[in-house]
């Protein structure tokens, strides 16, 4: 059984913000919320890393644990999703996810936090797939489609690797090997010998 | 009523109370795998039916040609 | 909700879009909302979602279930790679984006430009019908009312102080199509003053590489670099700007190849890099000498290579010589060490190739850096070869396109130049009298650059770097009859251009101000006029069609997504009507046919007069047809070599990279990578261009024994004309049509294609087989010196390093060099100021700052600064400061405390726009147009200083101040 | 005892003594056992330092791994510049697992098991004490204990008390109690009321409920030595004796003031802080902390509680009447209040009037 995962191959990553992009063109999302990110770590200094950081769609779900109203569920792919008409906005999943995932469209008074949104693999949720009333709610559902989540596949330099956790593996341990057979000519270790 | 039928009366509320209130302290008691919630209908697909597709899209993807 | 939006145009004034969610939608409204009524939107968020206030913006504009959706495909508006983009369509409206895993060029993917080019089928910020301002109002009005009105005034001004008074700014965002017929339709006017962004961005590239070898276009392909041994980028940061380059680059870093990025920033590019070097800004050329000090020490050169094919070089030893380690690292403070390594990573991994970019370029001696670099590599034997080259990447999508049909003031389509004989071949391709086309000029001859007098139909115009003087300076001293009254904007950004104080004076000095864009653009509201701006709203390429030449020079044609947003018009039909007000509309359509009902001119029309004319850079063979063929059948093409295996269109490069020899039915394939001998010119094969002449001081300027497989001459020889064809006895191969029309001609004038056809035949390239000149005698630095900037921090290097001598007259215009270099700025202006580009928005940014996906992601204009700088000044981070710069301009902007500029360097993105010396000018918007995200533009606070060859302005290094605001 | 018994006595003893060690060990390796791997974590993190320099790669997901923030181009700010979602750029939060532990495992557990104990606790007393009688039987004669005012502000904070306190409860133990009775969408409405009344009353009714009530009766409040006394005798709930002192506050009261104006207090602030993140920009880790601040101190509170309206209702009689028509019986008075009594007798002596009124129809 397939088991949907996303990657970042770091040693790619540009942190050109085509997934972020792509994300909020595709799902229609609003303005601060932001269901991908790019973090870039040691910024302007050599070892400088960007990573695209949305949800993991976790096997053990934290924010699943956590949600009081138990909106979450997992897909027969591993892809986690939660179901918005069920969702009190208590911000208990933002808690506890590693990631940073869940989004909230407000942070008022009185913990008005509006529903959680996040990341849904391009999986919409509930509603009937591709109708209207998931769009406005989730966004598109591409997986329905038979197409993966756009950012992956929007990837400037196809570092961002989204589908089946052991393709995605397969591809990643290709790119290592083939890095890892040239010493010379990968990674910052050798890099800055020179200078 | 006596003590002994309070007391038999609270020790009944007591364990029916403390099985109601346990909640595992390590484990998550979401299930993976297993919805809860309103009907998703991509849940009702067999996902093998869409593993194809979705493999297929993925070589598409990330092939260099 | 109804998904149609457009307003027919019968409609009227007064009414507005149907469906159109505007300001009403999104967080924004919502936020508001909630503010008024706290309690209420608490409780909504307590109900179920169904019941709640829809929170997705822009949601007309959501893919609708059960609609049909059509898939059109595009080819992004944004940077120069040419990605395609494949648009999802539901009654009209564009609802989706898919990847185009077809497109050689991206494989699908996008950068987070790309991924917003939908937004422009949104349109929220647009400029939406055509305004004027009127005392100090902006007023509606209709299109004819406009062209009408504006139309009057240009007639007016032509009549008091002739054709030269209006100056047409295009654009890079022109489709060719678009561009030519800019340039035509300036020709018709009467004027040369004619120009785009390409004279701020590659100009020095242009002059430089084209004067060096033949073109001034990259040698190569993104897609070729997968064949790199060594990558060195020079004012480069294709992460940022060319961030779907990248995927290739790394794909060669992947197969081993050495990656050197020199820059003075640590750019997002350095940090993937074998080995980064921080230069001091403005010290292109003594890096590059650096570097070859190394090589020729070693003897890495290509001693062979430099024999056949490179003249000069010796010239080259000599100044090169100078450059000891130890001087190199004086000029540039780069150690030693780390040049030597750059160099021998350079020599041990060949075919190499060099990347250069703005940073190289927008200097005062831009050309002699360009000129250092195409040194550096012929040295190496790197040029004409896969895997090595000259990759200059161009910014705009369609600013190779735009340069190369001549939107340019001292070119005519295909860099004919202005000659008579120039004016002369355009005027038998477009069939129009040349006595009256010289009719449409000026009469009255000038002096002109080289003090010489000039008519001003052959005496280029004025620059866009300058249109500012040629307002400002006095009459007399400009080399036109009078000052510039009128500018014409058309897709122009103001705030790509420096000395916003100085620009602001011209702006409120002109008669009128017509701007055409898809956005107001900060030159609508920078200045302080209450009257004479018009602005006309220009569709955008995913409204129209045509074709658009990427940085590789493939030509790829697009098809149109959508129909025009709001009463926006294509750039065709503004000019059509234009033309049709002022007078010449007959003449300068007399060969396209014209959509009555619309105004609309026929692309493909347009296509083909282009493939008629453009010998000398071989835009002839790619005719609308072959080039829909390629887009139809991209899918076969191979993504290294790019070129078609089997299918249709079988053996052709993708877009046939110009040239593309001949007549379309030549069938030329294109030519994927310039001077590379090692193919047939038949099959894209090529030679160095000899275009200097055969011989200099006794010495032979053509190949030798250098020639391109299959070629019958096995030497060098010169450039193909009636005359040479007879020599070589080849005439006879012409045809009896072709011998008509090439009596007389030679290959870039001959309208039959017979002389490059026979040429070809023979296995000769049709512009002759030349060395590559290393030394550009008719420069003022034949052999590539290097001088300090105008405003340098370095004073102790100025008696060997100084700038060049005023000048009188340059372009028009007197130009200062030694008279600013003179006075000491750097006691109170200590800091180096560099400017480059963010990788969500580019160029002047209105378009992606008025784009709410991008805009989020850069929401404040900032400088960069280095943590000991900060710390000296007291500054924090995220910190509000006045950056001001020698001529008196400031602005103010943010910090961003950070390593990745050296101390004394700081660096600002140049995108901003919509403030003025710290004012914040929203207001002055036409309502619903001001973008989201607003700031100082970077140039208001760049300096004067133009290069010596092109006008190129120096915005890569000035001296600046930073203080608390 | 005898003789024969004391070795038999002494091995029960011992045996009892290595009971209790044998049980004091696995309780104890219990708890810390699982301690061991931060034990075994740090010190992975301490040899990682040592290595830091030589494998920068490594470094990087180091650097990660212990929440190091970078920089990120997404800034969670609405489009007015307001942080809407914070931390964009930090890649992996370490907190999350920890505050879920401590969530779901901790409080959600023992809290439940705790706040359930109480309750037997407090079953249990009644039914071994039973209700405490006013000794001398009601005199009819009445002395004015609370003002209208006083009694305002206790009932409305009482009340908001018990709508917070079951709001809470079923954010905390909903999901396992009340979902398999009120079914998901059923619950999630209600979860919702809930969490949005208990986000209102908290700052709107109670908090000021809660300022008042202590700004009122601080001065009663202040511990003194009688205050020991009662504790020693109980507060004379326990054992049939003589009643202990009490001013206009006894001991017990006291300790329930305090305890409002510590816990109580913390409870407070941090449910503000969880409340208003867009007062302060509220950090991931200090929402974090709050929840199990404001977790742990509501159970604390609410247990407390328990015992506060047992003894104010059912436990007592003629409590509640003091805190309902702002009265109380003069004997009761004196069994409780003796001090408080004796103090409000001499006031109204020296102001030349009675303190107690005689109630209608009331025995006298």
């Amino acid at each position: 059984m397939a088991r949907m995962k996303f990657l970042c191959d770091a040693e790619r990553c540009i942190e050109c913000n085509a997934c972020v992009v792509a994300c909020k063109n595709e799902n229609s999302v609003p303005w601060g919320v932001n269901r991908r990110r790019v973090v870039v770590l040691d910024d302007g200094v050599p070892g400088e890393k960007s990573i695209s950081v949305a949800c993991m769609h976790c096997t053990d779900a934290p924010c699943a644990a956590v949600c009081p109203v138990d909106c979450f569920y997992t897909t027969e792919d591993g892809i986690v999703l939660h179901d918005k008409d069920l969702c009190i906005g208590c911000g208990y999943c933002f808690y506890a996810c590693p990631f940073g995932a869940p989004q909230y469209p407000q942070k008022e008074a009185f913990g008005v936090r509006g529903k959680m949104d996040k990341c849904t693999f391009c999986a919409g949720g509930p509603p009937a797939d591709n109708s209207d009333a998931e769009y406005k709610k989730y966004g598109r559902n591409r997986i329905a489609e038979g197409k993966l989540p756009l950012c992956a596949e929007f990837c400037s330099t196809k570092a961002l690797l989204g589908g089946d956790g052991d393709m995605i593996a397969d591809i990643y341990r290709k790119r290592v090997l083939k890095r890892g057979g040239r010493p010379q000519t990968w990674g910052w270790e050798t890099a800055y010998k020179a200078s | 009523m006596n003590t002994r039928g309070i007391l038999a009366v609270a020790l009944v509320t007591a364990a029916a109370g403390l099985s109601g209130c346990y909640e595992d302290a390590d484990v998550t008691v979401h299930e993976p795998g297993k919805y809860k919630g309103a009907a998703d209908p991509l849940l009702s697909q067999q996902a093998s039916a869409r593993e194809e597709a979705l493999a297929k899209r993925f070589q598409i993807v990330q092939t260099d040609r | 909700m109804k998904l149609i939006r457009k307003n027919s145009q019968a409609s009227g004034a007064g009414s507005v879009s149907v469906g159109m969610p505007g300001e009403a939608i999104g967080r924004r409204a919502f936020l508001r909302r909630s503010g008024l009524t706290l309690g209420g939107t608490a409780v909504a968020s307590m109900l179920p979602a169904t019941m709640m206030r829809k929170a997705h913006a822009a949601e007309g504009y959501a893919p609708q279930a059960g609609v049909e959706t059509v898939t059109r495909r595009s080819i992004c508006t944004h940077c120069s790679v040419g990605c395609g983009v494949i648009a999802e369509v539901q009654n009209g409206v564009w609802t989706g984006q898919e990847p185009d895993f077809e497109s050689p060029f991206n494989l699908g993917s996008h950068c987070a430009k790309g991924a917003s080019v939908r937004e422009h089928g949104i349109g929220e910020r647009r400029l939406k019908y055509p305004t004027k301002l009127e005392n100090g109002k902006w007023k509606r009005l209709s299109w004819d009312q406009a062209i009408d009105e504006i139309g009057d005034q240009m007639l007016k001004i032509r009549e008091q102080s002739g054709p030269d008074s209006v100056y047409w700014l295009g654009s890079a965002k022109h489709s060719n199509e678009q561009s030519y017929l800019f340039r035509k339709f300036a020709a018709y006017w009467g004027t040369n003053n004619v120009d785009h962004q390409a004279r701020i961005c590659h100009s020095t590239t242009v002059a430089g590489v084209a004067n060096t070898w033949g073109y001034g276009a990259m040698t190569n392909s993104y897609n070729d670099m997968h064949n790199c041994k060594a990558m060195i980028f020079v004012g480069s940061n294709p992460c940022e700007a060319h961030p779907v380059a990248m995927q290739h680059i790394l794909r060669a870093k992947e197969n081993g190849a050495k990656m050197i990025v020199v820059d003075p920033r640590f750019t997002r590019t350095s940090a993937h890099a074998d080995l980064a070097v921080q230069i001091r800004p403005g010290t292109d050329v003594a890096i590059m000498w650096g570097m070859l000090w190394h090589i020729f020490e070693n003897g890495w050169e290509d001693r062979e290579y430099i024999r056949q094919r490179v003249y000069g070089m010796d010239e080259i030893r000599q100044e090169v010589a100078k450059w000891t380690p130890a001087e190199t690292e004086r000029v540039t403070g780069v150690p030693e060490e780390t040049v030597k390594a750059a160099a021998k990573m350079m020599a041990e991994n060949r075919p190499g190739t060099i990347v250069w970019c703005m940073g190289g370029t927008q200097h005062t001696i831009g050309n002699n850096n360009t000129r250092s670099y195409c040194v550096l590599q012929l040295a190496l034997g790197n040029i004409g070869k896969s895997g090595g080259g000259a990759n200059i990447f161009r910014g705009h999508d369609n600013v190779q396109g735009a340069t190369d049909l001549g939107v340019l003031s001292h070119t005519l389509p295909g860099y004919y130049g202005l000659s008579a004989g120039s004016w002369g071949h355009w005027a038998r391709v477009w069939e129009t009298d040349l006595n009256w086309l010289k009719g449409r000029f000026d009469q009255a001859k000038v002096v002109g650059d080289g003090g010489k007098e000039v008519s001003p139909m052959n005496y280029k115009g004025i620059p866009v770097s300058r249109w500012v003087d040629g307002v400002n300076e006095d009459k007399n001293n400009i080399g036109q009859r009078d000052n510039i009254r009128c500018m014409v904007y058309m897709g122009h950004a103001v705030n790509s251009q420096s000395r916003g104080p100085e620009m602001k004076k011209a702006m409120e000095k002109l008669d009128l101000m017509v701007i055409i864009d898809p956005y107001p653009t900060h030159a609508a509201v920078m200045n302080d006029r209450t009257d004479g701006i018009y602005l006309l709203p220009a569709s955008t390429q995913f409204e129209t069609y045509g074709s658009v030449t990427a940085s590789n020079r493939s030509i790829q044609w697009r098809d149109k997504v959508i129909e025009p947003v709001w009463e926006s018009l294509p750039d065709q039909t503004i000019l059509y009507k234009f033309a049709k007000k002022l007078g010449f509309a007959d003449e300068l359509f007399k060969n396209i046919k014209v959509d009555a009902g619309r105004d609309e001119p026929r692309v493909e029309d347009i296509t083909r007069e282009i493939n008629r004319g453009m010998w000398t850079i071989g835009y002839t063979g790619q005719s609308p047809e072959r080039l829909k063929a390629h887009a139809e059948h991209r899918a076969t093409f191979n993504t290294t070599t790019l070129k078609a295996e089997g299918g249709p269109v079988d053996g052709d490069f993708y877009g046939m990279p110009w040239p593309s020899w001949g007549t379309p039915e030549m069938k030329h394939p294109g030519t994927p990578v310039l001077y590379d001998p090692s193919k047939p010119v038949a099959e894209g094969g090529l030679t160095f261009r000899a275009r200097f002449g055969v011989e200099r001081n006794g010495v032979n300027l053509l190949a030798e024994g250098s020639y391109s497989v299959g070629s019958e001459i096995r030497d060098g020889y010169p450039e193909f004309s009636d005359k040479v064809l007879k020599q070589l006895g080849w005439w006879d191969d012409l045809t009896d049509d072709e011998k008509k029309l090439a009596e007389g001609k030679n290959w870039k004038t001959d309208l039959s294609g017979g002389i490059q056809r026979v040429a070809i035949k023979h296995g000769c390239a049709p512009f002759g087989n030349a060395k590559a000149r290393t030394v550009v005698w008719t420069f003022p630095d034949p052999v590539p010196i290097h001088r300090e900037p105008l405003y340098t921090p370095r004073r102790d290097l100025l008696p060997q390093y100084a700038t060049y001598e005023d000048r009188k007259r340059h372009y028009r215009l007197p130009t200062r060099y030694g008279s600013i270099q003179a006075q000491d700025f750097s006691k109170e202006y200590p800091l180096v100021y560099s400017s480059g580009r963010l990788v969500e928005y580019e160029g002047g940014g209105e378009e992606q700052r008025s784009n709410r996906w991008l805009a989020e992601l850069q929401q404040d204009m900032f400088v960069e600064i280095n943590p000991k700088d900060a710390n000296d000044r007291g500054l924090q981070d995220g910190q509000m400061v006045w950056l001001s710069t020698p001529e008196g301009a400031k602005i103010k902007v943010m910090t961003m405390v950070t390593r990745r500029v050296a101390p004394g360097v700081v660096w600002c993105p140049f995108h901003f726009g919509g403030w003025f010396q710290g004012k914040d000018l929203k207001d002055k918007y036409p309502e619903g147009t001001a973008p989201y995200v607003r700031g100082e533009a970077a140039n208001t606070a760049f300096t004067y200083g133009y290069d010596s060859v092109t006008q190129m302005q120096e915005t890569k290094v000035t001296l600046c101040q930073i203080q608390a605001a | 005892m005898s003789k024969a018994e004391t070795p038999n006595r002494g091995r029960r003893a011992r045996y009892r003594r290595i009971m209790f060690w044998f049980i004091a060990i696995i309780v104890f390796g219990a708890m810390a056992l699982p301690m061991g791997s931060y034990v075994y974590t740090g010190i992975q993190q301490a040899q990682a330092q040592s290595v830091k320099d030589t494998n920068p790669r490594a470094n990087y997901w180091r650097a990660v791994r212990d929440g190091q923030g970078g920089y990120s181009a997404v800034t969670g700010t609405s489009m007015e510049g307001e942080v809407v979602n914070t931390e964009t750029s930090m890649l992996i939060n370490n907190g999350g697992q920890n505050w879920r532990q401590v969530r779901n495992g901790l409080i959600a557990n023992y809290g439940g098991w705790f706040l359930f104990l109480v309750l037997i606790a407090i079953l249990l007393f009644f039914a071994k004490v039973g209700r405490v009688p006013v000794e001398h039987g009601l005199s009819g004669q009445k002395v004015q204990r609370w003002n209208a005012f006083e009694r305002f502000v206790h009932w409305v904070t009482a009340i908001s008390f018990i709508i917070l306190a079951i709001s809470g409860l079923s954010l905390l133990f909903g999901r396992a109690v009340l979902i398999p009775l009120m079914g998901y969408p059923g619950f999630a409405a209600y979860a919702g009321l809930a969490k949005g009344l208990h986000n209102f009353v908290g700052p709107w009714l109670f908090t000021p409920g809660v300022a008042l009530m202590i700004i009122l009766w601080i001065r009663h409040n202040i511990p003194n030595a009688e205050d020991i006394q009662w504790f020693t005798q109980g507060g004379g709930f326990v054992g049939k004796g003589k009643h202990p002192h009490a001013g206009r506050m006894n001991g017990g009261e006291k300790i329930w003031f305090w305890f409002i104006c510590t816990v109580g207090v913390a409870a407070i602030v941090s449910g503000f802080f969880m409340d208003f993140p867009n007062w302060w920009s509220a950090s991931r880790e200090g929402m974090q902390l709050a929840s199990v601040v404001h977790a742990i101190t509501g159970i604390l509170w609410i247990a407390l509680w328990f015992g506060h309206a047992y003894l104010g209702t059912i436990g007592t009689e003629g409590s509640l009447e003091g805190m309902t028509t702002g009265r109380v019986d003069v004997n009761w008075a004196k069994q409780h209040h003796d001090r408080w009594y004796e103090e409000v007798q001499s006031t109204s002596h020296e102001q030349g009037r009675d303190a107690t009124t005689e109630v209608r129809g009331q025995p006298a």
